[in-house]
This record gives structure tokens, C-alpha cells and sequence, in this order.
């Protein structure tokens, strides 16, 4: 019976040794002074309960060493806790460099992954043990939570928006991958397993299945269907801007300001493309809504990322 | 009963300040100043503001208790604005590793 | 003696704790209109700094002689809304009428000035929803800010109706005679709303209408 | 024997029928819905909120039960959602929000301060028919099939693609903020205006300073709630505003709104159950507060601190990383206060002469799951741990350790303390004490193996589960259902007692404070003359030990 009665969760990340590290003083902290609030009430109950109607109460109304004390203890306490807290956070927010990038879409009620090398799953992440990976993530619909406890990790995923989780796994097996943000009807089906295998494992796995074209490829030759490569040449000389080494620089817009052409930028440019129009082209690119999916543009994304400001083989 | 009264003269004065204000802050707009353009028109409007708010109201004169109130609902609205806004300013400051 | 005056409610000892509690309520009140109101300038403040481009043209699409017009109309309003107070406080009766009226009809002509802008932002196909006309850059975030001009200033012209409504009641009591030099803190808790109403717009006016003349 | 049960046995020195209480004051369906009597609105407020609360619990009980198994049998996934998301909106914004201040802060403020009435009795009657038309608004759009949003209403779910009575019960809490915002300017108003001679700001029972710091929140907060519920009722309704992601919209930006007045509304949540320990402990420890100054300044301070941690919410819901930072920084500060209080109601007991009658019982109880939720709240301000527990049942155990065992508890122990002045009736010892305890150990297997539950990984707002999850369920909904029984026999005995229980002296506890100096229950106008205070509160140095 007892054997069923799971008390801690299995732990398969980088970061999860140091979570559990500051949960455990955490847990230490609290057990001391809940046993020592339950110890006193406990002992000042009994000790000083009314006998006689007789017995007078001795008043003592303050005391501020004490004050003081109760103050200061707790407050230095907590500051550990902030600190640990908040430098583990921040370590964590960036991805080392190198990290591979995985494209994943929630939608109701799954979630669509997208290897780098191009392989497509559903509701399952196949990754290997000890390589650091950044998952790139919006949605289609409502606010998701993409939430691996094993990893001690969880990121919303945002509509119109793109947020981005880095993980490295430590340890090999099947582990939960849940939706902790309320989403409507299946909510508490959204989810299915990390699977993190030997290296060795996760090339052969790769190698398997239905592999489409690597991200980059793929993107190149939707590029080419949806005829984007007529007005963005190389050569700047088409109606619009080209698109080479445009990945992560600053662009300037029409109607004054910049900005950085980061994943959001490019999606929005793709699927309305007259909020951001760069100086000095015309508005007149069409939109792109409804001919093409969340994971076409992260292909397109890819893609433009891989165009690292020398011409490369890909736009003929 | 306290008395707030104020003389003709002053809300006249009042008035004919706030008007000089408004034709002001529309004129200034026409001006490029590029950031400073949103300073002036909320320097203006806080003036404005603070012209009915002590004179009209006459919080200038009143009690310790309402001029207390009136600061605390100030104050609030900036504590709402300042952290929601400092959220959406602050959230490209974690650099994006560049590309592959 | 107070404790007699007919005003005086039961649960306090005299006519000052009474103007009080009464004028104390209403600046609480105040309080709360601003944190109403705050909600949505919180939003605005953020959605300005992410879209600069298109608040600016956005703001272009305002008609600023409207909005000037109206600015002028209101602080008057809050100049004969102050003159009906400062009459009440001294009892004088016919004064305190002739100044309300005044302020309900400046406060009717704001609304109309405003009913004029909508019929116009209507005429424009400028109405947020699937028929938002306009089609130059950045129209989403345009069509964001033309939101918030109307979530702002449609609030905003609601708070003057219910002002309205609280001038008329004004009028009816004073025209009956119910208040005094001592009893008059009705009037001026009405006052005190009206010019509340009167400071939004100050606000409003730049905000909407004023952030992008220079170009 | 003690000297609660020494007063018992007194003869009854009960006024003259004839003298008329408020109870007697009138008679006849209007004279309670036409009253202005601050006691009698109370007591209207007691009997909505009472009902909200077994409704509410009634969707807890059903959640419960569905939970038993890992796959959810009981009800379909799309009546599980409502009904959690039911039991949250109907707990929060019509049972805990309103609980202790509408009811005892209502009957007790005037009393307390030496007053006849509030500032605005009329405005506290019309308080409460708002209160009364969001409540109906939310049990209709409960009755016509309910709303699955979750009681965070969280954007663009609500106002695109959930397709339940979202409207309806949107309209239905903003209506019900402007109670809470009349009530808390009343309070305030009143608190200012109305104290009678002597009662300085010091000289107050703490009660009435959470109750001060209860209402700056409703003042300041709400608001900001009912400006974001109208923004999306309006967005819902035609489709189009300002939190909408086609438009550029940031979803961000309603939880930031939501969350602004949200979480100050825990505080609201607890601030009055912190009140009524402060008044309890004293009179059954016979001994003045620990720290007068200490807990009041506490109260102000949640009050103040809790505008500046909303973000703590949202750690993961894409906020920016050094707003993150902030909040929780901020968010260890107010955990402060908080364990101030803690400290100062432990030493209070400290060479006291302590009995353990009910209300003190509850009080017990409070101090230790308060504590327990106040502790497990640091690690959801940690950071790093946060992004791990946020949204799983290490956050629905906290809160409940908070709000039930904190606010319900001491929601219980007031009525208990106070039950003689509301009915003059006392209320049968032993079953009280029965139910105290009963509610305890009740509550504490409801919701401890949630702790556990959640640092292994279960989200909240699951229909189904990993079976692996399936005993530490079971043993919740085992203690459920114990909570259940706590909490039904205080109803019955109470009710009974207004009928069948002894009359009540106008002083059953032998305690300080205002309230007690007026006959049980109070006539209409509260006090013959304007009461003159001239000492501290909890004088209990100064006995008069017993009757």
C-alpha cells in the first residue's frame, strides 16, 4: 500500500537537484516554526490554563527586543529564500549557447513538437540526455502551460506571443508532460510524455518515423511555394526588403521607431504585414493569414535564421 | 459649517489659467519635441488637474484627513500604472541568443 | 440647535459631523473613480509603449477642435459648478439655481459635442469590429487604440449622464428650499463628482488627442 | 469550572421585554428588507452568505467525489470544469470577500465605536441588494449551465472560446464589487467620523483596524477588478477590445489588472479572520494583547505591502524576468507582517489564565493552519520553486490553509464569540466544541496530502489524474467529507439555539470592548447614552475577574 503512496516526484534535469535543494530548506524552515507556533500555543495552553477563577493573569503587554526579534529572524530567513530563488530563476532564464531550438504549438487540446532535423510529434517530446534544448512556444488559441515536473520546469505559452523554456535532461526515461494552464473542455488531457533516451537512441529515433526535411529546408522551399522569394530577393532590388542577416538586427520602420527582428516580429510580419512595414518599402506585401500554419512560420523562422547574411545555397 | 468660500476673483483667476492651459497644450502639440511632447501635455494636464482639484474642490484648504485620501488614490493609481507598465518595458532586456 | 434641524440623520450628534462624513464619503468615493478609471489608462500607458507608431496614428484619426472644444466647455462647467456651491454655502438660493442650470447645460453640450465625434467615427467606418475601416499601417493596433478612445471617453460621457442626473436633483432640491448655509453639503458633494468628471478629461484630451499633431 | 460558566449560571439580568431589542424592533418580511439597523443588515448578510457557502460547498463536495478515481468518473470533464470553476467564484466573491466584514463588521463596528449606526445605513441596505443581484446573477448563470473559466476569468479563454454563461457571471461579480466598495467606504467613513469620546485610533479593539485595512483594500482594489470585468464583458460581447491578441493585445495585461485587486483580496481574505484571534485570544487568555501597536500597524502594512506583490502570480506567465524579481522580493515583505501577528497571539498566551471555551478553540486552530499557510506561501515566492509548484495543488492546498482554515475558521470563532450579543442566545458548549475539533482534523487530511500532491506534479483544475496520484486523492476526499459533517453541525446547533438556547447576559464572556456594555442583543439604537471610553483596550488587567 504504502509503496503506492508516491511522496516525491522523480527528478530528470540540470535544474532539478538545485529546486529541490531550496525546497528542502524551504520544508526545513517551515517544520521549525510550525513546531515552534504548535509547541508554545500547545504548551502555553496547558500550562496556563485557569485552574481556579481565582488565578489573575500576569499582563505583560510588549516587549520590543522581542518585536525586534521576530522581526529580523523572519526577515533574514526570507532574504536567503529570495536570493537562492531568484539567482536559480536567473540562471535559468537564458539558454546556454548552443542549445538546440524546438518549435512546440499548444492548441487545444495538444501539443504540436517540432524537431529541429524536422521530425513532428504529438503530445510526446523525444529528447537526448544531457544536450540543452530551447523550446520556442506560442499558441493557437487560448493561454497554455507547458509543465514537465520531472524537470521542475513550466512555461506559459501565450497567444500572439512567443515565450521559450531551456532544459537540459540528466536522467533517461518516460516522464510526464502536463497543461497547467487552464484551457477549457480537455484541459486535463492536454498533455502525454517526455521521453528523454541515450543519444545513441535519440539519432536512431530520428533517423526513424516519417522525418520531413530538416526545419531550415523545409522553410527554404515553403519560401519558395508561397512565392515570398519574388519580392524579397538577396539583392534588395525587389518590392520588399531582403531578407539576409535580417535574424536578430534592428530594423527601421516606417512611421519611426525599430525593432529587433526576433521570432514575433517575423510571425507578425508574415501574418499581418502592415503593422511593422520597414522604411523606406511600400505596405503592399499581402497577408499570409490562412495560407499558412503556426509551424510553416516557425519553418519560415528557421529559415531566415539560416540566412546568416552570406548568401547560401537555399533561395535559387 | 467650514467655510471653503473662496473669492469671485479667485475662481475667476482659476478659470481663465485653465483656459490659457488647454489653448496652450493644444498649441504646444502642433510642435515637434520629439519625447518631450508627452511630457508637456501631461505637465499641462497634471496642472490643470491640480488647479481644480485645490481650488475648485478646495482641498487646498481642507482638512489634513481628505488631502490624505486624495494623495493615497494618487499614489494607487501610480503603483498600478508603474508596475504594469515597467512588466511590458522590461521584458526584452533578457538578450535572444542569436541564431544557430 | 442642531440636534432639531430637520437634515440631521439619526445615527449622528450634530450637522458638522454630518457634512463630515458626508464630504469624507465622497472624496473615498473620488478615490475609487480613480482606480476605475485607472484600469484602463494602466493599459493604455502599456499598450502606448508597445505601439507607439500606431497610438500615433491612431490619435490622428481624433478631431482635435471637438476635443479642444469640449475641454473649454467642461472646465467652464467647472467654474459655474464651483460659483453654485460657493452660493449655496452662502444660502443664496436663486444663485445656486441660476448656476446649476447653467452647468447642466454646459455639461448637455459636451455630450452633444461628443455625440457629433461618434457620428463621425461611425460615418468613418471607425468602429472596432470586423467592418474597422481603417486600412493604413498598423491597423490592428490602430484598431486597438480606437478601443481604448472609446472604452475612455464612452466611460467617461457616462459618468457626465449620471452628473446630469445628480444636477437635476440638485436643482429640484435647492428650487424647493431644502438647503441652507448650514445644510448644503448635498451641493457640495455633487460639486466635488462634477469636477472629478471635469479632471478625467483633462487627462483624456492629451491622451487621445494630442500625441501626434507634430507630424 | 471556569468563569465563562461561573457567568452562566448567573441569574439572567436580561432587560424588560418591553425595552425591545433589534430583534423585536419590527416584525414582518419588510422590516428586515427595509431595515437600516446596521445589526439587522448583518444578520442579512449572515443568512446570503451562509447559503453561498453550502452551495459553494456543495460543488467542493462533487469535485471530491469526482476525484476519486484517476479517470474521473463521476461527472464529465466539461461539468468538472464548471464546477470548480462554480466553487471558486462563489467562495471568493460571495462567501470569504464578504464573510467577516460584512457580518461581524457590520453588527459589531457601530457597537464597537460607540455609535448608533454606520455613516450611511442606507447605503449599507443598498449594499446589500447589490450584493443580493450579483449573487443572483451568479446562481442564475450557475442554473442555466454555469461558466468553465475558471474564477480567474483569464483572457482570451473567457471572452472567445469558452462557450458557457461567462456574461452573466462576469456582470454578476462586477455588481457584487460595488458592495464590497460601498461597505468598505461606509467602514472607513465611519471609523473616521463616528468614534465616540475617548476612543482614540489606539484605544480601538484590533478588530476594527483590520476591518480599517479590509476596507482601504475594497476602496482601492476593487475597482480595478470592475474596470477589467467590464473590459471583458465588453470585449466578449462584441468580439473585439482591448485584451484581444488579433489586435496586438497582451493576455498579460488582464491577469495584470485581475491579479491587481486579486491578490490584495486574499488579504481581504484574511485580514478580518486576524481581527477576531486578536479580540478572542485576549478574553480567554484574561491577559491584554501582546504588541497593541505591533498588530494594528501589521494590519495597515498587509494592507499597504499587498498592492505591490500581484506579480507573483504570474512568475510564469510570460511577465518579464526582473518584474518577476521585484514581486517576489516584495512578496517576502509582506510575509512580515504576517508572521508578526503570529508571534504576538503566541506570546499573549503566555501567563495567561487560559480556558478553552469554542471560540478559543477555533482561535487555536487558526494560529496553526494560518501559520502552515503562511510558511508554505515563502515557497511559492521562492522563484525557482514556483515555477515548479505554480498551478498544481501546492497552490490549492496554500490557499485553502489560508482562506478555510484561516478566514473560515475565525469566521466560526467570531460567530461562536459573538453569537450571545447577535441572538442572545447561547449556543450549546459541547457541540461547539465538538465541531471545532472536528473541523480541524477534518480540514488538515483535506488538504495536507495536497501539499505532497503538488510538489509531485498535479496540475490544478485536473477532471482526471496519472493514477499514481490516486491514494494521496482519496485520502483528501476521505477528509472531505469529515470537513463536510464540521461544518454542517454548527448550523444546526445554532439554529436550534435561537429557539431552545439559554437567554444570554449582556457580558457571557466577561469581556472588554464596547459591544459588551449594551444589553444581549443590543436595542435598535445600539446605547442608552453615547458611551465615554477611558482606557485602553483589553483591559483585562484591571479585572473584575469574574462576575
Amino acid at each position: 500500500m504504502l509503496s503506492d503512496l508516491p511522496l516525491f516526484p522523480a527528478r530528470a534535469s540540470t535544474i532539478g537537484a538545485g529546486v529541490d535543494h531550496l525546497f528542502f530548506y524551504l520544508v526545513a524552515v517551515a517544520l521549525v516554526f510550525s513546531t515552534l507556533i504548535f509547541g508554545l500555543v500547545f504548551y502555553f495552553a496547558i500550562r496556563y490554563r485557569r485552574r481556579s477563577p481565582a488565578d489573575k493573569a500576569t499582563q505583560i503587554t510588549s516587549s520590543v527586543p522581542l518585536e525586534i526579534a521576530w522581526t529580523v529572524i523572519p526577515l533574514c530567513l526570507s532574504a536567503v529564500m529570495f536570493f537562492w530563488g531568484a539567482s536559480l530563476f536567473l540562471r535559468h532564464a537564458i539558454a546556454p549557447p548552443g542549445s538546440a531550438d524546438i518549435y512546440v504549438v499548444g492548441k487545444q487540446w495538444m501539443w504540436k513538437v517540432q524537431h529541429p532535423e524536422g521530425r513532428r510529434e504529438i503530445n510526446e517530446l523525444h529528447v537526448p540526455v544531457g544536450r540543452p534544448f530551447r523550446l520556442i512556444m506560442t499558441s493557437e488559441d487560448a493561454i497554455h502551460s507547458f509543465f514537465v515536473p520531472a524537470f521542475r520546469l513550466k512555461q506559459d505559452v501565450l497567444p500572439g506571443r512567443f515565450t521559450t523554456l531551456w532544459f537540459q535532461a540528466t536522467q533517461v526515461g518516460r516522464y510526464h508532460l502536463f497543461c497547467s494552464q487552464y484551457c477549457g473542455t480537455n484541459h486535463s488531457l492536454m498533455g502525454g510524455w517526455i521521453e528523454v533516451m541515450e543519444p545513441v537512441e535519440y539519432e536512431h529515433w530520428l533517423s526513424r518515423g516519417s522525418t520531413g526535411d530538416p526545419m531550415q529546408v523545409a522553410g527554404a522551399k515553403l519560401f519558395e511555394r508561397l512565392g515570398c522569394s519574388n519580392c524579397h530577393q538577396s539583392t534588395n532590388q525587389g518590392r520588399g526588403p531582403s531578407l539576409e542577416g535580417l535574424y536578430g538586427r534592428r530594423v527601421l520602420l516606417e512611421g519611426g521607431g525599430t525593432t529587433i527582428a526576433d521570432d514575433a516580429y517575423i510571425e507578425e510580419s508574415i501574418l499581418k504585414p502592415a503593422t511593422k512595414v520597414t522604411r523606406g518599402y511600400q505596405p503592399i506585401m499581402p497577408t499570409f493569414q490562412g495560407q499558412i500554419s503556426e509551424e510553416g512560420v516557425f519553418q519560415i523562422i528557421a529559415f531566415l535564421r539560416s540566412l546568416k547574411g552570406e548568401r547560401t545555397q537555399v533561395v535559387q | 459649517m467650514s467655510a471653503h468660500t473662496l473669492s469671485l476673483r479667485t475662481y475667476l483667476g482659476v478659470f481663465a489659467t485653465l483656459a490659457v492651459l488647454t489653448a496652450a497644450t493644444t498649441l504646444v502639440a502642433y510642435i515637434d519635441l520629439g519625447f518631450f511632447n508627452v511630457v508637456v501635455a501631461l505637465t499641462i494636464a497634471v496642472s490643470k488637474a491640480l488647479l481644480v482639484v485645490l481650488f475648485f474642490m478646495h482641498l487646498a484648504r481642507a482638512r489634513h484627513r481628505t488631502q490624505v485620501v486624495a494623495g493615497a488614490g494618487i499614489l494607487w493609481l501610480l503603483i498600478l500604472i508603474t508596475f504594469t507598465v515597467s512588466d511590458v518595458l522590461t521584458r526584452n532586456w533578457i538578450p535572444q541568443p542569436a541564431g544557430w | 440647535m442642531p440636534e432639531t434641524h430637520a437634515a440631521l440623520a439619526h445615527q449622528f450628534e450634530d450637522l458638522t459631523q454630518q457634512h463630515d462624513a458626508a464630504t469624507l464619503g465622497m472624496w473615498i468615493f473620488l478615490v475609487t473613480e480613480v482606480m476605475f478609471f485607472g484600469g484602463l489608462f494602466a493599459g493604455y500607458t502599456m499598450y502606448r509603449a508597445e505601439y507607439p507608431a500606431a497610438f500615433a496614428a491612431g490619435s490622428r484619426l481624433c478631431e482635435v477642435a471637438l476635443g479642444a472644444s469640449n475641454t473649454l466647455i467642461l472646465i467652464t462647467s467647472s467654474l459655474t459648478m464651483a460659483l453654485a456651491v460657493s452660493g449655496a454655502q452662502r444660502g443664496r438660493r436663486r444663485l445656486t439655481l441660476v448656476f446649476l442650470g447653467l452647468t447642466m447645460t454646459l455639461g448637455a453640450l459636451f455630450l452633444g459635442v461628443k455625440f457629433l465625434e461618434y457620428f463621425h467615427k461611425f460615418q468613418e467606418h471607425l468602429i472596432p469590429g470586423p467592418n474597422f475601416g481603417y486600412t493604413g499601417l498598423s491597423a490592428r493596433q490602430v484598431e486597438l487604440f480606437i478601443c481604448f478612445y472609446f472604452g475612455l471617453t464612452g466611460l467617461h460621457a457616462l459618468h457626465m449622464i449620471i452628473g446630469l442626473g445628480v444636477v437635476t436633483v440638485m436643482i429640484v432640491l435647492t428650487w424647493r428650499g431644502r438647503f441652507s448655509s448650514a445644510h448644503y453639503a448635498p451641493i457640495e458633494v455633487a460639486g466635488l463628482y462634477w469636477h472629478f468628471v471635469d479632471i478625467v478629461w483633462i487627462f483624456l484630451f492629451p491622451l487621445l488627442y494630442l500625441v501626434d499633431l507634430h507630424r | 469550572m471556569n468563569a465563562t460558566a461561573a457567568a452562566r449560571v448567573l441569574p439572567e439580568p436580561l432587560e424588560p421585554e418591553s425595552r425591545g431589542d433589534y430583534l423585536n424592533a419590527g416584525y414582518g418580511v419588510k422590516s428586515w428588507l427595509l431595515t437600516t439597523d446596521h445589526k439587522r443588515i448583518a444578520l442579512l448578510y449572515l443568512a446570503s452568505i451562509t447559503g453561498m457557502f453550502f452551495v459553494g460547498g456543495a460543488f467542493a463536495v462533487l469535485m471530491r467525489i469526482n476525484l476519486l478515481t484517476p479517470d474521473g468518473e463521476l461527472v464529465s470533464a466539461e461539468t468538472y470544469n464548471k464546477l470548480f470553476t462554480m466553487h471558486g467564484l462563489i467562495m471568493i466573491f460571495f462567501f470569504l470577500i464578504p464573510s467577516i466584514p460584512t457580518v461581524l463588521g457590520n453588527f459589531l463596528l457601530p457597537l464597537m465605536i460607540g455609535a448608533r449606526d454606520v455613516a450611511f445605513p442606507r447605503l449599507n441596505l443598498l449594499s446589500w441588494y447589490i450584493f443580493i443581484t450579483g449573487a443572483t446573477l451568479a446562481l442564475v448563470s450557475a442554473v442555466y449551465g454555469g461558466v468553465d473559466t475558471g474564477w480567474t476569468f483569464y483572457t482570451p479563454f473567457s471572452t472567445t472560446y469558452s462557450n458557457t454563461h461567462v456574461m452573466a457571471m462576469a456582470i454578476g461579480v462586477f455588481i457584487t464589487g460595488f458592495s464590497s466598495i460601498l461597505t468598505g467606504l461606509n467602514f472607513i467613513v465611519t471609523m473616521h467620523t463616528m468614534r465616540a469620546p475617548g476612543l482614540t485610533w489606539f484605544r480601538m479593539p484590533l478588530f476594527l483596524w483590520s476591518l480599517y485595512a479590509t476596507s482601504l483594500i475594497f476602496v482601492l482594489g476593487t475597482p480595478v477588478l470592475a474596470i477589467s470585468l467590464l473590459a471583458l464583458a465588453v470585449e466578449r460581447f462584441f468580439g473585439v477590445g482591448i485584451f484581444n491578441p488579433r489586435l496586438g493585445g497582451d493576455p498579460v495585461l488582464f491577469q495584470h489588472l485581475f491579479w491587481f485587486y486579486s491578490h490584495p483580496a486574499v488579504y481581504v481574505m484574511i485580514l478580518p479572520g486576524m481581527g477576531v484571534i486578536s479580540e478572542v485570544v485576549p478574553c480567554f487568555a484574561r491577559k491584554r494583547i501582546f504588541g497593541y501597536g505591533f498588530v494594528a500597524f501589521s494590519s495597515v502594512a498587509i494592507a499597504v505591502i499587498g498592492f505591490l506583490v500581484w506579480g507573483h502570480h504570474m512568475f510564469v506567465a510570460g511577465q518579464s524576468v526582473y518584474a518577476s524579481l521585484a514581486f517576489s522580493v516584495l512578496s517576502y515583505l509582506v510575509a512580515i507582517p504576517s508572521a508578526i501577528k503570529v508571534f504576538n497571539w503566541t506570546a499573549t498566551l503566555y501567563k495567561g489564565t487560559i480556558t478553552y471555551d469554542t471560540p478559543m478553540l477555533y482561535a487555536f486552530g487558526f494560529i496553526g493552519l494560518f501559520t502552515m499557510g503562511g510558511l508554505t506561501g515563502l515557497f511559492l515566492a521562492a522563484l525557482a520553486v514556483d515555477v515548479h509548484v505554480h498551478d498544481t495543488y501546492f497552490v490549492i492546498a496554500h490557499f485553502h490553509y489560508i482562506m478555510v482554515g484561516g478566514m473560515v475558521m475565525a469566521f466560526l470563532g467570531g460567530i461562536h464569540y459573538w453569537w450571545p450579543k447577535i441572538s442572545g442566545r447561547l449556543y450549546p458548549e459541547g457541540w461547539a466544541r465538538l465541531s471545532a475539533l472536528v473541523v480541524f482534523l477534518g480540514f488538515n487530511l483535506t488538504f495536507f496530502p495536497q501539499f505532497v500532491l503538488g510538489y509531485l506534479g498535479m496540475p490544478r483544475r485536473y477532471h482526471a489524474y496519472p493514477p499514481e496520484f490516486q491514494i494521496l486523492n482519496v485520502m483528501s476526499t476521505a477528509g472531505a467529507s469529515i470537513l463536510g459533517v464540521g461544518y454542517l453541525m454548527p448550523l444546526i446547533y445554532l439554529i436550534w439555539s435561537m429557539r431552545y438556547g439559554p437567554a444570554a447576559p449582556s457580558n457571557p464572556w466577561a469581556a472588554t470592548g464596547l459591544e459588551w456594555q449594551t444589553p444581549s442583543p443590543p436595542p435598535t439604537e445600539n446605547f442608552e447614552n453615547v458611551p465615554v471610553v477611558t482606557e485602553e483596550a483589553y483591559a483585562y488587567g484591571e479585572e473584575r475577574t469574574d462576575a
